[in-house]
C-alpha cells in the first residue's frame, strides 16, 4: 500500500512524443512498483493547467512530479511543492529551479538538421520554407533557430524565443504541429515560392502535411524535408524519402529516468539533481559527408527511446 | 411584380459575398500570385474539410443550437475509417459507413439530448466534445494511422480544368453546398428548420414535431461531419487523431461570417461558404504576403472585424 | 337530431400553473355545426381551456371526449390529426418568414411531378397565389405576400393567423380573440369567414370580448368564470347586459331565467 | 403570502448547487485526501481566476452576447502590469492600474463595435482574442515575466482559518461575486441589464438606453478580466503570455453550468460560481482519484453534461 | 382658449419601410387636456404615427413640434424627458421578469437614505404595494405581482403595460389599442383610467378599433387612411356608421357635413 507516488505532467496528451514518455513512465513506475498519476494541459502552453496539476498531485500525496513544461509560469508552483519536500524534475523542457533535468537539447537538434540540410543542398542558393509550431512556443523557437544556425545563417540563440528569419528563409507559417495544416501551409508556400527546396518542419507530421502538399504539386523530388522528433512513424517516413533527415529524441527514456529518480527518492530520500541529456541522433536515410547520422535501421530500433 | 429585383436575394444577403470581394481585392492588389487560378483552386481545396463542416454547423445554428463537437467527431471519423481500413481490412466503402456511422451516431447522442433531456446545446456538444476526443486519443494511440488505401483518398485527387487542378473533394463541397441550399429554401423540411429556429413555440403550435426536426438536424449534421472526416482523410492521407482540434472555431466564424444569426431562424447556407472562403483567404493571402505569424494573427483578429462590419454596412445600405 | 351532436366534449379539466389554478374544473360541450363564443374576464381561464382542447398544454386531470370517443391529445399534432386548427392569442407565427410561409406552415403545397414527388419542391407559385386570395378574402391590404411577418401591422398579423387557422380545419376550428386587433372593416370580414366556416358544416369555438361580435355570430355562449364554467347562454333570449353581469359575476347563474339558458 | 418559500429561491436556481453538492459527495465516497480542509480550500485557489473572469462573462451572458476575447484580455493585463513593475520600474499600484486599464480599454472597444455598429458580439470578441493574443506575444516576446514584486502577488498569500490556509485573492474573488449578485439583484442599473438580455426593443422603448448599459457591461467585465489578471500574477507570481488560452471555454462553461442562458436575461452570477467550482472539482477530484489525463477528458465530458440533466430534472421537479 | 392650446403637432411625416410607405405625409394636432382617438383599418399607419411621435422610430421626413417648440425624437428616452409615455400595441414587457419589475422598468424606485443613494438599493415593497395598487385600480384579478410576465393571460399583460404608460407620464400619455385584449370589465377599467389620467390635466392619445370606446371617451377623432389623416372628427356630432365609411373610404371627406368636422 506504502507505493510511493509520482506525479507526470505533459504538456498535452495529443501527441505522440507524449504519450510515449507516458508509457514509459507507465512501465517503469510497474516495474519498479511505484503508482503513477498523469495529468496534462488541455494544449502547448495550458500553463494553468500544469500548474492545478502541480497542487492536486501534491495534495494527493506525491512525492516526485516529473514535469514537461508549457512556460515558466509554472515555476512558482514548482517552488511551492519543492517547500513541501516534492523533488520535481523536468523532461525535455528545461525551466529554472528543477531539481534536475532530464532532456534533451532543442536547438542542438535544430542544427543537426540545419547541417545535414545544408550538406545534402550541396552548393545550390538555399530557398527554405519555415514550418514552424505556433507564436511564443520556446521549444518552436530553439529548433527554428538552431536549424538556422546548422545551415549557417543568422539566428538568434537557444534562450530566445523569436523566430529568426533571412532572405533564404522565403516563407513561414504555422502548423500547430499537425498534418492537415502543415499540409495547408506548405501549400501556400509554394504558391509564394515555387521553387522552394528545403523544407524545415517542427515535427514529423507537420513534414509528412508538407511532403503530401509537394507531392500533390509534383515537386517532392528535388526538396529536402527535414524535421524533428524521430518518432517510429516518422523514422519510418524517413526510410520512405518522405523526410530526408529527423534528429531524433527519446521521451521513453526521460520518462524512466524520471520514474526511476523518484523511486529513489521514495526509498533513499535523495534527490535527483543536474542535467542528463538523453541525447539527440540525426538519422538519415542517405549519409552525406561531413555530417555524422545513424541509418534509418538504427533509428527504428531507437525510435522513442524503446532500448 | 416579379422583376428581376424581386428574384435576385436582398442585398443584406449579400454581405459576406462583399466581404469575400474585398479580400480578394485587396490580397490581389499586394500580392503577385494571389489571383492565380492555382492559387485560387488551392484555397477551395483548404477550406474543403472545413466548409462541409460548417454546412453541419450551419443547420445546427439555424436551429439557436450550437456545435463544439464537430471538429472532433471529424478526428474520430476519420480515425475509424482508416483504422477500420487499414488494420481489419474492412473493404474501403464499408469503412468509410463505419466511420460516418460513428459521427451519425454521435449526432444522434447530440439531438436526443437536446431534445429529450432538453439541455442547452453548448453544453451538450461540449460534452461529447470532450468524450469523442478522449476516445479519439484511446483508440488511436494518438498515432497517426498511415497507409491509407488509395481509393479512399480518392476524393483527395485533381482533375484538370484548363490549366488548373480542382480536387474532387472540392466538387463534392461545392454539390453538398447546393443541395442544402436547395433543401433549406425549397422543401417543407428545410423551412422548417428555419421556422424552429426562429420561433420553437410557434412551430409546435402549428404542429410541426419540433423535437423531430431538431433531432433530424443533429443527426444530419453528424452525416456532414463524417463526410468531412474522409474528406480530411482524403486530403492529408492518413487518420490523424491530432485533427480537428481548431475546426469548431473556424466552422463557426465561417457561419457567422456567412451571415446566420447565433439566435437561429436567419441566414443562408451559402453564405456560410462564403465565409469559409474569406477564412480560408485570409490565411492564404496572409501566408503569400509573407506576414509572420504574429502578426497574422493580429491581422486575422482586424480582418475579421472588419469582414462583418462590411457586411453590416451593406445591410443598412440594403434597408 | 343533427345539430344536437356533440363533436368535442371536455369533463372537469383541471390545469395547474405553479399555485396558480387557471382551469378548476371546467367541463365543455361543443356542438356539430355550431358557433360556440366563449367569453370571461382576462385570466378567466378561456385561453387555457382552447390550449387543452388543442393539445397545446396537457391537462393535468379530466378528459377529452371527440366524437364520443375519449382523446388524449399530447402535442398539437394529435390535435391537428383529428381536423382541429386552433388560431392563439399570442399569435404563433415566425415572425423572420414570409406571410406565404407563414400561413403554409406545417402544410405546405408540394409541385406536381417528379419534382414534387422526388426533389420534394415546394410550390412556392402556387402557395403564393393562394396566400394572396385568403388575404383578399379578409380585405386586409397588405402590399406584398413576401415580405417577412415581423414587418406587418399588428392587425395584419392577426389575419395571417385567423386565416391559417380557417384554410386548413377539416372538423373544428378554434380562434383565440381573432378580431382583437383588427379595424372595423376587418373584423367583419372575419365573422364573414367565421360563418362560411360553420356553413362548410364545421364547429367553431370562438373566444371574444367582443360582446356586438359575439351576439351577432354566437349560437350558444359558453361563460368562463374562475376557471369553471358559470353557464351556457342563449343569445337570441338573453339581453347583452345580463350576459356581462353573469361573466363578471354579479348575477349569480342560478338567477338566469331558465329560457336564457342554451342546452 | 411572504413566507419563507417566497424569499427562498426558486427551485430552478438551486440546479447548480445541487450539482456541485453531488460532484462533491462523489468524491468524498471515492477519495481519501478530497474532504480535507486543505483540498476544499485549495479548489478555491485553482478556481479563482476563472471565477473572476466568469462573472465578466456572466454580464455579457446575461445581455444575449458572448466573449471569447476573456482569457486573452487576463494574459495580456497580466504581461501589461508585470512588465511595468519589473521593466519600467512602475510603483505597483499604478502598474496594475496600468493592466487593468489595458483589459477595460479591450472591454471598451468590444463594447463600442457590439453597441455603433452593432456587429455580433461572437465575432467582436474573436477578433479582439486574435488582437489581443498577438499583442501579448508581441510585446511580452513570448517571454515569462518573472521577478515580480511581492506586493503584486499579495492576493497569492494565504491566511489561516482554523487549519486551513485560504488565499487573500479568494476572499476578493467571494466579495467580488457577492458584490455583483447585490448589483444585478437589487439595483436599477442590474435589473436593465436582465431586461436588455430579456427583450431588449421592449428595454429600448420603455426609455432605458439600451446601448450604454450593455457598454458598461462590456467596459465593466475589462474590468473584471483586469482583476483576474492580477490573480493570475499572485497565483503564479510571473506575467504569463501563455496564460489565457483555455480560460474563456472555461468561464462560458462555468456561466452555463450555472444556469445563465445563452440566449440572455435569465441567470444567477452566484450560480456562475457554483459552476466554476464545479469545474474546478471535477479537475481535483479526478487527479485525486489518480484517473489518467485522456480518461479525466472522457469523464468531464460525460459529467458535465450529467451535472446539466440533474440540473434540468431538479428544475422540472420545481415546476 | 385654453383647450384648444396644441400640445402636440406633427407636419408631413413621412416614413417608408423598404418599398412599403407606412406614412405619407401624415398631419396631427393634439390640444392640452383632450382625449384624441385615433381610428384607421389595419395598416393604415397608425402605429407608425405614434412610433414616431415617441421617438420610437425616426420619421424620414417632417418635423414634430411640442408646445409649439421643434423637437427631435432620435429614441424614447428624448420622448419620455419631455413627458411623453407610451404603450406600444407589441408590448413592450420584458417577458422573464416580474410584474413589478416591468411596472418600474426605467423608473424604479430607491430607497431611502442611505442604502439608496449610496448603495442605490431598490425598495422593492414598495414597488410592489405600488404596483398591486395599480393594478387593483385596474381590477384585474392578478394573484401574485412577483410572478413573471410571461405567464400572465393576454389581457393581464396589457393590463401591465396600459399601467405603467398612465402611471408616470407628465405631459402626452400616448396608448396603442390598450382595450384589445381587455374583457368588459378591464376595459371599462381602462376606460375610466384615461378619464382620470385627463382630468389630471393630461393630453391622451388613443388609438383603438372599438367604436364604442371611442364614441364613449374621444374630444376629436383623428381617422387615419393610406397612410395620411383623412379627417378629424367631432365625434358629439358625427353618427358611428359615418365615422366608419369615412375611415373605409365608402365617405369622402369632401363630403362630411362641416359641423361633423373638429378644429
Ligand atoms: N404558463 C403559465 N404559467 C403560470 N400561470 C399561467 C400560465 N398561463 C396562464 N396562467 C395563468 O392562468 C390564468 C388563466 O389564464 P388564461 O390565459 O387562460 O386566461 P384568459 O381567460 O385567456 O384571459 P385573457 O382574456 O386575458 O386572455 C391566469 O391567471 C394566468 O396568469
Ligand atoms: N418594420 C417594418 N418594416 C416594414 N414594413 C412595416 C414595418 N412596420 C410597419 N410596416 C408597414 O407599414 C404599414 C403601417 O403599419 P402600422 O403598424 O402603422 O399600421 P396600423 O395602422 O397600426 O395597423 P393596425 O391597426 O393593424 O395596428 C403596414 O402596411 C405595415 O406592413
Ligand atoms: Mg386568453
Ligand atoms: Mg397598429
Amino acid at each position: 500500500a506504502d507505493q510511493p507516488i509520482i506525479g507526470l505532467i505533459t504538456k498535452t496528451e495529443t501527441n505522440p512524443f507524449f504519450v510515449k514518455m507516458k508509457e514509459g513512465a507507465q512501465a517503469e513506475a510497474k516495474k519498479l512498483g511505484a503508482k503513477l498519476m498523469t495529468a496534462s494541459g488541455k494544449k502547448d502552453g495550458d500553463t494553468a493547467a500544469q500548474i492545478t496539476a502541480i497542487e492536486n498531485m501534491v495534495t494527493a500525496g506525491a512525492k516526485t512530479i516529473l514535469i514537461t513544461s508549457s512556460g515558466d509560469a509554472i515555476i512558482p508552483a514548482v517552488k511551492k511543492a519543492q517547500a513541501k519536500g516534492v523533488q520535481v524534475i523536468a523532461l525535455d523542457s528545461p525551466f529554472d529551479g528543477a531539481d534536475a533535468l532530464f532532456a534533451t537539447d532543442n536547438y542542438k537538434a535544430g542544427i543537426l538538421i540545419g547541417q545535414y540540410a545544408k550538406a545534402a543542398l550541396g552548393g545550390k542558393p538555399a530557398k527554405i520554407a519555415m514550418l514552424d509550431l505556433f507564436p511564443g512556443h520556446p521549444v518552436g523557437a530553439q529548433r527554428h533557430n538552431g536549424f538556422m544556425t546548422g545551415f549557417g545563417l543568422k539566428a538568434n540563440d537557444a534562450k530566445s524565443n523569436e523566430l529568426s528569419s533571412t532572405p533564404e528563409t522565403v516563407c513561414a507559417a504555422d502548423t500547430d504541429g499537425n498534418q492537415a495544416k502543415g499540409q495547408t501551409a506548405m501549400e501556400n508556400c509554394l504558391q509564394k515560392a515555387p521553387d522552394i527546396n528545403v523544407v524545415y518542419t517542427i515535427n514529423e507530421p507537420a513534414a509528412a502535411g508538407a511532403y503530401n502538399a509537394l507531392k500533390k504539386a509534383g515537386k517532392e523530388k528535388g526538396v529536402i524535408i527535414v524535421s524533428v522528433d524521430g518518432g517510429c512513424a516518422g523514422v519510418a517516413d524517413v526510410g520512405k524519402g518522405v523526410i530526408a533527415a529527423t534528429s531524433q529524441q527519446y521521451p521513453l527514456k526521460m520518462a524512466a529516468m524520471g520514474v526511476a529518480a523518484g523511486v529513489d527518492y521514495a526509498k533513499g530520500g535523495k534527490k535527483a539533481s543536474g542535467y542528463v541529456d538523453t541525447g539527440v541522433t540525426l538519422i538519415a536515410d542517405k549519409a552525406v559527408a561531413g555530417v555524422e547520422s545513424q541509418s534509418v535501421k538504427v533509428g527504428t530500433d531507437l525510435c522513442w527511446g524503446n532500448k | 411584380m416579379n422583376t428581376l429585383k424581386d428574384k435576385l436575394p436582398p442585398l443584406s444577403q449579400l454581405g459576406p459575398f462583399i466581404a469575400l470581394a474585398v479580400a480578394c481585392v485587396v490580397f490581389g492588389l499586394t500580392t503577385d500570385n494571389f489571383f492565380t487560378p492555382a492559387n485560387l483552386a488551392l484555397i477551395l481545396q483548404q477550406v474543403m474539410v472545413v466548409g462541409v463542416i460548417a454546412i453541419g454547423q450551419t443547420l445546427i445554428i439555424l436551429t439557436a443550437g450550437i456545435d463544439l463537437s464537430c471538429g472532433m467527431l471529424m478526428a474520430l471519423g476519420s480515425i475509424v475509417m482508416t483504422k477500420f481500413a487499414v488494420e481489419y481490412g474492412l473493404p474501403v466503402p464499408l469503412a468509410i459507413l463505419c466511420g460516418v456511422g460513428v459521427t451519425t451516431l454521435f449526432g444522434l447522442v447530440n439531438g436526443l439530448l437536446v431534445t429529450r433531456i432538453k439541455l442547452p446545446p453548448f453544453i451538450v456538444t461540449l460534452g461529447t466534445m470532450n468524450v469523442a476526443f478522449a476516445i479519439t486519443q484511446l483508440y488511436s494511440d494518438a498515432q497517426t494511422v498511415s497507409n491509407v488505401p488509395e481509393s479512399m483518398t480518392w476524393l483527395g485527387n485533381t482533375f484538370g480544368l484548363g490549366d488548373t487542378q480542382f480536387a474532387y473533394g472540392v466538387v463534392l463541397m461545392v454539390a453538398l453546398y447546393l443541395g442544402v441550399w436547395y433543401w433549406l429554401r425549397d422543401t417543407a423540411s428545410g423551412r422548417h428548420v428555419y421556422a424552429v429556429g426562429n420561433n420553437p413555440e410557434a412551430t409546435r403550435l402549428v404542429g410541426i414535431p419540433t423535437d423531430r426536426v431538431l433531432l433530424g438536424v443533429y443527426v444530419l449534421a453528424g452525416v456532414f461531419y463524417g463526410i468531412a472526416s474522409l474528406l480530411t482523410v482524403a486530403r492529408t492521407s492518413v487518420g490523424d487523431p491530432n485533427a480537428g482540434q481548431t475546426e469548431n472555431l473556424d466552422a463557426i466564424t465561417a457561419v457567422v461570417l456567412g451571415g446566420t444569426s447565433l439566435f437561429g431562424g436567419r441566414g443562408m447556407v451559402l453564405g456560410t461558404l462564403a465565409g469559409a472562403i474569406v477564412v480560408g483567404v485570409l490565411r492564404n493571402g496572409l501566408t503569400l504576403m509573407g506576414v509572420s505569424s504574429v502578426y497574422q494573427v493580429l491581422i486575422t483578429g482586424i480582418l475579421v472585424i472588419l469582414a462583418v462590419t462590411v457586411d453590416q454596412l451593406s445591410r443598412k445600405g440594403g434597408r | 337530431m343533427a345539430t344536437t351532436q356533440i363533436v368535442m366534449q371536455a369533463q372537469g379539466l383541471v390545469k395547474r400553473y405553479g399555485q396558480v389554478t387557471a382551469l378548476d374544473g371546467v367541463d365543455f360541450e361543443l356542438r356539430a355545426g355550431e358557433i360556440l363564443a366563449v367569453i370571461g374576464d382576462n385570466g378567466a381561464g378561456k385561453s387555457s381551456l382552447i390550449k387543452a382542447l388543442s393539445g397545446a398544454v396537457v391537462p393535468d386531470e379530466g378528459q377529452i371526449l371527440l366524437d364520443g370517443k375519449p382523446v388524449q391529445f399530447r402535442t398539437p399534432i394529435d390535435a391537428r390529426r383529428a381536423g382541429i386548427e386552433c388560431c392563439y392569442q399570442d399569435l404563433a407565427v415566425a415572425p423572420a418568414m414570409t406571410i406565404a410561409e407563414n400561413l403554409f406552415l406545417g402544410r405546405e403545397i408540394r409541385c406536381e411531378g417528379v419534382m414534387g414527388s422526388v426533389f420534394r419542391k415546394l410550390d412556392k407559385k402556387k402557395m403564393l397565389e393562394t396566400a394572396i386570395a385568403r388575404m383578399a378574402d379578409l380585405k386586409v391590404g397588405i402590399r406584398s405576400m413576401t415580405q417577412a411577418v415581423e414587418t406587418l401591422s399588428g392587425g395584419q398579423r392577426q389575419c395571417v393567423a385567423v386565416a391559417r387557422a380557417a384554410a386548413f380545419a377539416e372538423h373544428v376550428v378554434i380562434l383565440d380573440e381573432p378580431t382583437a386587433a383588427l379595424g372595423v372593416k376587418e373584423g367583419n370580414m372575419v365573422l364573414e369567414l367565421i360563418r362560411r366556416v360553420r356553413d362548410k358544416g364545421l364547429a367553431v369555438i370562438l373566444i371574444s370580448h367582443n360582446m356586438p361580435h359575439v351576439f351577432e355570430i354566437a349560437d350558444r355562449i359558453h361563460v368562463a368564470r374562475l376557471g369553471r364554467r358559470a353557464a351556457v347562454l342563449n343569445p337570441k333570449k338573453i339581453s347583452m347586459s345580463d350576459t356581462v353581469a353573469v361573466m363578471t359575476g354579479a348575477m349569480k347563474p342560478e338567477d338566469i331565467p331558465a329560457d336564457c339558458l342554451a342546452h
